[in-house]
């Protein structure tokens, strides 16, 4: 068992080291073939804010050298459709649900961390820490949450910031880091517009080895989860050595989910 | 969805694009014209993305996939891979064309639509399995192709010999400008909408709304069920997790790959 | 002609809008096949501190998804030395040559500068800025080099932070902006050792569009000049169409040449 | 240096890896035995670094390629690319192996050395044109091979039958450990070296080290222009421009694409 909020009364623990990182498998209702809760040790919802967001208009993809930038602009259903729709399903999953907490709407935090203290479908929150907060806004962000709820937190960073902002979102609470989202990209999309948002797939990895790598190097006393690009089990053993004590997949799971299978079994033996 | 390995039994050049057959049995006996495959086209993680690609021919054991002459490098990368070698292909995306049983006459209705114009390109090269299915079945069908450039044209023999097939070359469209009246298919519709019990189409958004006012102005109104659009979107998980595939439809925004590809052409252009 | 430094007396002319970066044909004396000055409207020198540094240790590349890491720590023979073996060569060179300054050692800047101010085998001036470096640095460091030579100083800026300190640096008296240094990233090496340094090749070109658009976006009065990862005629056609007035290519004159070739026919015709 | 399209026109399987035979006869014509090819493997932008070839087998019109069977992305778009194909090839780096005039007796030494524990991989089927001419000059040959599996080896039909071949299998190397003396090719130097008049050899570091020791040893001084080594180097452009390729060698750093990457082994070890 990997113990992610150590320092907590509620435990985190996951049964295997590998994540479904935010939205991969939708609300847990949105599988590609072949992958299964039984395959994480934790599941993580798409960005939810208090009101229902439309999002980014089409046209959200570009694709980049080994990568592409996604923007969904946290279109959710808000939060109160969510857990209608999926709240007594996650109770009935074996595996713990984090519910994020989309970054485009802080003000929503705490309000939702409040509801969820008492809901057993949802084992802990992950905050989304947008590109270009200072460390006295992540300070402030998550130490309203931390009022606000009991459950285990974990704070995600944009990877290229994850050293700066790291010792800010720990004084404040947070129970685990994940390093992190992509630095802000842009690219040409098929139809020749601009989309600007932060980069994944494979071209992400780099950053998040970074990020990791920096961030253990602080020596905080918080487990690191890496995500962001992983897909192969060389860049999951790196993260390992630089001090991750889990990771996140994403889309890996879209894109090939049988190397996601293979990848998990390999870590697994 | 699977996800299977399918292997190249067959390489057919057709001017500078390529026409590759898979042997992939259980993607190919659950796959109809107008469903998506996604073909990862590269070896190791790039390209990442895989394409997107609507089958051109289908049997038992075999799906066929058209490579354009374009300068994608997953493209690229799949015009030089050798017989034998296996692809990784997810599908089927989505829903495909469906006939109704009782339609006698079938019109379809493709437009060459590149990436470049369309958002994400739709091909018409996607109606064959269906018109093929729709002549085996003993059905009147018509076939109605625009293209830009003759070149572009689907070869007459590609067909089965029982289908009536019009052609017209039109200049490209440009985005938000109206059609003249009567360019490329549209010729062609006063005659043949009356005759339709049903449509299949497969090109731009600008092509399935002139379809709208044509059908309009022919038939006086536009049913719920007449005619079916091959809808022009970006898959990247095709299982509706990952919302890259979102449209705003008549009925609000939607995710692609869960209602269509292949949709009613009122969800498109609306009841009115 | 392209006009890199319209605000100066000294006029930086391009007769062409590609430029070779940093120590893309080394000190004008490193050709891959096929390249040729005549191609460019300037040649940027490798970046050069006033004492000659052994840089990195062997062991400076590694590889990431559609790109690399190379790490040189501004590896350079020193300034007198780049003088005695090279300037002559310059001056018999019928296009522009910058020199770059090495960031590592910004204490040198001002001292090399004042020595140009002289040499006509030298155009102008490429100040390198580390990332991390805050607005205040940038407009410390430029206005040294500035008040020490007249002559065209372009400054290159990290393209992740391109936005944040392009001000600083044309306040502080910069003639026009290079964007950018790929953001760091880090990568495992070949014998399994972790190298961090800036991202090279296509996969650090959404981060120069990025930057490009959003330094162009602040409407400042001086030439951008985008740089990193441009590999084929779309991304060129992308930075001018984002704002930039020149391009610098630097890994695909070493990768492809033949491309290179191709970029810039393909640019002039 | 010359960049150029080369057709591929023979593939040969050797267990899991691949024999590639590229008709290139303008860079195949300039290459000599030790010097690299840096290779585009794949469509596009991706891998973006060239991988480094050392050439197996030459003549007149075409050169041949090794690929190993890893698990590297280039390696494996060659190993799926169609015969006919095109691969665009930069030639030759550095300088390559050159058997003085008066060497009669030539000593070929070789370690499988992959890329995980020498940094860049150098394999001994680098020597073998190099084995090949010599051999075809006239000269007695001996080559002596060390591999930690069997399957690594060489196969002695590959060598001009006059070749005198040694082989031994030994435990792989442990970086910064001493090799136990008499273990791998070392056991066949005391008999070989004194016989050689000079020796050519491709390995890893700790190998080389281990040669100028067993020199010193055997023939009491090891003087420039004895031993010549393959130094293994990673490359990136190939000219002088990038530095990516520096090594410390006993007389400081350099570049290997401009002073290698055959080297004398005495600039390795240094003259004491
Ligand atoms: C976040 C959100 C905001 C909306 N805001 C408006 C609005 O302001 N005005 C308006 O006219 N219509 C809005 N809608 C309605 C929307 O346009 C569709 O009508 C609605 O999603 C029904 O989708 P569906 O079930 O037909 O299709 P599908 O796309 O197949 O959706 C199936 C299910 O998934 C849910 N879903 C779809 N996408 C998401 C997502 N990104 N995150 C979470 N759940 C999702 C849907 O709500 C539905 O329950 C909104 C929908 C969503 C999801
Ligand atoms: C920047 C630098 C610092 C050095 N510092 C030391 C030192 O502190 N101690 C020491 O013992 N030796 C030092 N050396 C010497 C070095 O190890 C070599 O002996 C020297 O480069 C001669 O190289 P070469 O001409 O044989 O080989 P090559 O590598 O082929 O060099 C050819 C020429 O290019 C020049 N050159 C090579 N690399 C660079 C570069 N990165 N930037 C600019 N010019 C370059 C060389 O100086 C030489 O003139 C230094 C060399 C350089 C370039
Ligand atoms: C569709 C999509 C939406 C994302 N939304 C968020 C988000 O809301 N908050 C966030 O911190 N990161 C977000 N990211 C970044 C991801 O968490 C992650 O860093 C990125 O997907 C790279 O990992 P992957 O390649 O494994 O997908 C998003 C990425 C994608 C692709
Ligand atoms: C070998 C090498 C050395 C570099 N040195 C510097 C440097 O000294 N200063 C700097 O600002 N950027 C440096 N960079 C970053 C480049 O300017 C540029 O951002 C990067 O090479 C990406 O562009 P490319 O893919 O066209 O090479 C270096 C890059 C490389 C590859
Ligand atoms: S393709 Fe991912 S939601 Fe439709
Ligand atoms: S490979 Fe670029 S300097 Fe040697």
């Amino acid at each position: 068992m990997i113990e992610l909020a150590p320092h907590n009364k509620h435990s985190l623990a996951l049964a295997a080291p590998v994540m479904a990182g935010s939205g991969a498998v939708g609300y847990a209702d949105a599988w590609p073939p072949g992958i299964s809760a039984t395959m994480f040790g934790a599941l993580v919802t798409p960005p939810v804010s208090w009101r229902p967001r439309r999002g980014h208009s089409p046209g959200r993809l570009a694709e980049t050298p080994a990568g592409f930038i996604l923007t969904t602009g946290d279109h959710n259903p808000g939060f109160r459709r969510v857990m209608d729709d999926h709240a007594l399903e996650w109770r009935r999953l074996a595996v713990p649900i984090l519910m994020a907490l989309a970054g485009s709407t802080v003000e929503d935090w705490d309000r939702i961390a409040g509801r969820l203290e008492e809901e057993p479908g949802v084992a802990g929150l992950e905050l989304h820490v947008t590109a270009g907060a200072r460390p006295v806004d992540v300070a402030n962000w998550v130490g309203v949450v931390r009022r606000a709820t009991t459950l285990p937190l974990l704070v995600k960073l944009p990877s290229s910031q994850a050293a700066t902002l790291a010792p800010a979102a720990v004084g404040a609470g947070a129970d685990a880091l994940v390093i992190g989202s992509g630095p802000l990209a842009a690219a040409v999309r098929q139809d020749g517009a601009r989309l600007t948002g932060p980069l994944a797939g494979p071209a992400a990895f780099p950053f998040t080895l970074v990020g990791v790598a920096a961030v253990a190097e602080l020596g905080l006393s918080v487990p690191i989860v890496a995500g962001g690009g992983i897909c192969r089990l060389e860049d999951a053993q790196a993260c390992f050595r630089a001090g991750a004590m889990a990771i996140q997949l994403r889309s890996l799971l879209w894109v090939d989910p049988a190397a996601a299978v293979r990848l998990v079994e390999a870590l697994r033996g | 969805m699977i996800q299977i390995t399918a292997t190249l039994i067959e390489r057919r050049s057709l001017g500078a694009g390529q026409e590759l057959r898979l042997r992939a049995p259980a993607l190919a006996r659950s796959l109809t014209a107008g469903q998506a495959v996604l073909v990862q086209t590269g070896c190791g993680l790039a390209p990442y993305l895989r394409r997107v690609f609507y089958p051109i021919a289908l049997d038992d054991e075999s799906w066929t996939l058209r490579v354009p002459a374009d300068g994608d490098w997953g493209h690229a990368w799949l015009r030089t891979v050798a017989i034998g070698a296996t692809l990784d292909c997810l599908g089927s995306v989505g829903n495909g064309f469906s006939v109704p049983a009782g339609s006698r006459n079938v019109l379809c209705l493709g437009e060459d639509a590149p990436a470049s114009v369309a958002g994400p390109g739709i091909s018409a090269w996607a109606l064959l399995p269906a018109i093929v299915q729709a002549a085996s079945e003993g059905r009147a069908v018509a076939f109605a192709l625009e293209a830009a450039l003759a070149r572009d044209l689907i070869p007459s023999q590609r067909l089965p010999a029982a289908v009536e097939y019009h052609t017209a070359i039109r200049p490209p469209r440009i985005p938000d400008r109206p059609a003249s009246p009567g360019v490329g298919v549209a010729q062609f519709l006063p005659e043949l909408l009356p005759w339709a019990d049903v449509v299949l189409a497969a090109g731009s958004l600008a092509f399935y709304s002139e379809l709208a006012t044509a059908v309009r102005a022919v038939r006086y109104e536009l049913g719920r069920g007449f005619a079916q659009i091959l809808y022009p979107a970006a898959f990247l998980c095709g299982v509706g997790a990952c919302q890259a595939c979102v449209a705003d439809l008549a009925t609000g925004r939607h995710r692609i790959c869960q209602r269509g590809p292949v949709l009613d052409l009122v969800d498109v252009v609306g009841e009115a």
